[in-house]
């Protein structure tokens, strides 16, 4: 796979419309690179952008932080368990 | 024992299973669904749902985390996904220890760490929509 | 509710008993027997004595502090008197409120209110002679 | 009855030798009074003085409160319940 899974949670999911979609990543690519490219496919997320967190193969992860080809980024709104 | 479970809890047993000869004290919190309500509207049941298996993880950092910071021999934690109905648990937290004030301390840490780490998220299902919990986003209309 | 028994309490029933679609936090605390050795001896059971019915009722005005300052809609005391077993459980407090902050102080608060003015006595029974708490008189030799 | 009933509990029974006694009281007595006639006729008890509290009919009493014929006196070392 050239691409990452992304996957898609609660306030996130129901603004994509969607709980899971991959998009194409190349070498050099950041968190940042790969929310632009998310939020261009699902325009719905931009308002929520200063609200969201990632994790990249379940740990959280910053918005300079790589990803590569085959990780799995997760799109997180704020938790709310308890 | 760190889980997250799709149906009831047992409370009982998970506090009972905290009892422990080496220990005086054991401090449990429970988190329940509570029905508020607002301009004739009201809480039915609360959704919940996880990034698993990064929640499951987290539970577990959360118990490593407090097994550091206080001398604590036992610490439970479950949590519940799917639908919780009201006066339901949707937590149950068990911390067993030999002295109260540490006991105390841990299961309001757990709780705390719970809400600000692991990944995992209600929606509110109100009689005229629902709001997700925290990103005040939803199918209801604004108040 | 505020008892005094002479027998095991329920411990899942009195924290299940709390749960209420009005409240989304219970917070509770069990006070357990705990094992303690010292040269070569160790505790065998906790036994405890109350003055009644003066223990009855300053677990009830515990009760009534506990309401008085914090938003509570639900507060559980029982202590059991007679002999007690190691690991198993002397005192139950249930308290349950809509949110956590004012459950988890009002518990705590129960338990030192406990240890500060309702009538009870525990000894500890060793292998070789017994200790009133608090007292520090028995039949053991000093250590 | 002319006297009170005093009840005694935890290390004080055991170093008094009893759980129950009874004392004889003049309308002037109080709580002072009565443990100095306590202290005589159970000399075991008199080296927990400084540790023990009072109850007269179910409620928390200090040495100069009046105590009547009729009363119920309890004799209450650190209490200890948890």
């Amino acid at each position: 796979m050239d691409g990452v899974k992304v996957l898609l949670f609660g306030a996130a999911a129901d603004q994509a419309g969607t709980r899971q979609t991959e998009l194409p990543v190349d070498n050099e690519a950041t968190i940042g690179d790969l929310w632009s490219a998310l939020a261009d496919q699902h325009p719905g997320l931009t308002p929520m952008r200063d609200i969201l967190a990632f994790a990249v193969n379940g740990e959280y992860a910053r918005a300079e932080d790589k990803v590569s080809p085959g990780d799995e980024v997760a799109v997180l709104p704020p938790v709310s368990g308890g | 024992m760190f889980r997250i479970v799709e149906g009831p809890i047992d409370v009982g047993a998970l506090v009972t299973g905290a009892f422990r000869p080496d220990c005086g004290a054991v401090a449990t919190f429970v988190g329940t669904t509570r029905v508020d309500s607002s301009s004739g509207a009201s809480v039915e049941y609360l959704e919940y749902e996880a990034y698993r298996p990064m929640a499951d993880r987290k539970l577990e950092e959360i118990g490593a985390e407090i097994e550091e910071r206080w001398e604590v021999k036992h610490v439970s934690i479950v949590h519940r996904l799917g639908r919780v109905e009201a006066g339901e648990p949707s937590v149950v937290i068990a911390v067993a220890s030999p002295r109260r004030g540490p006991a105390f301390e841990a299961s309001r840490y757990a709780i705390e760490r719970i809400k600000e780490t692991v990944p995992i998220w209600k929606r509110e299902v109100w009689s005229d929509g629902y709001v997700w919990v925290g990103s005040q986003t939803g199918t209801r209309s604004p108040a």
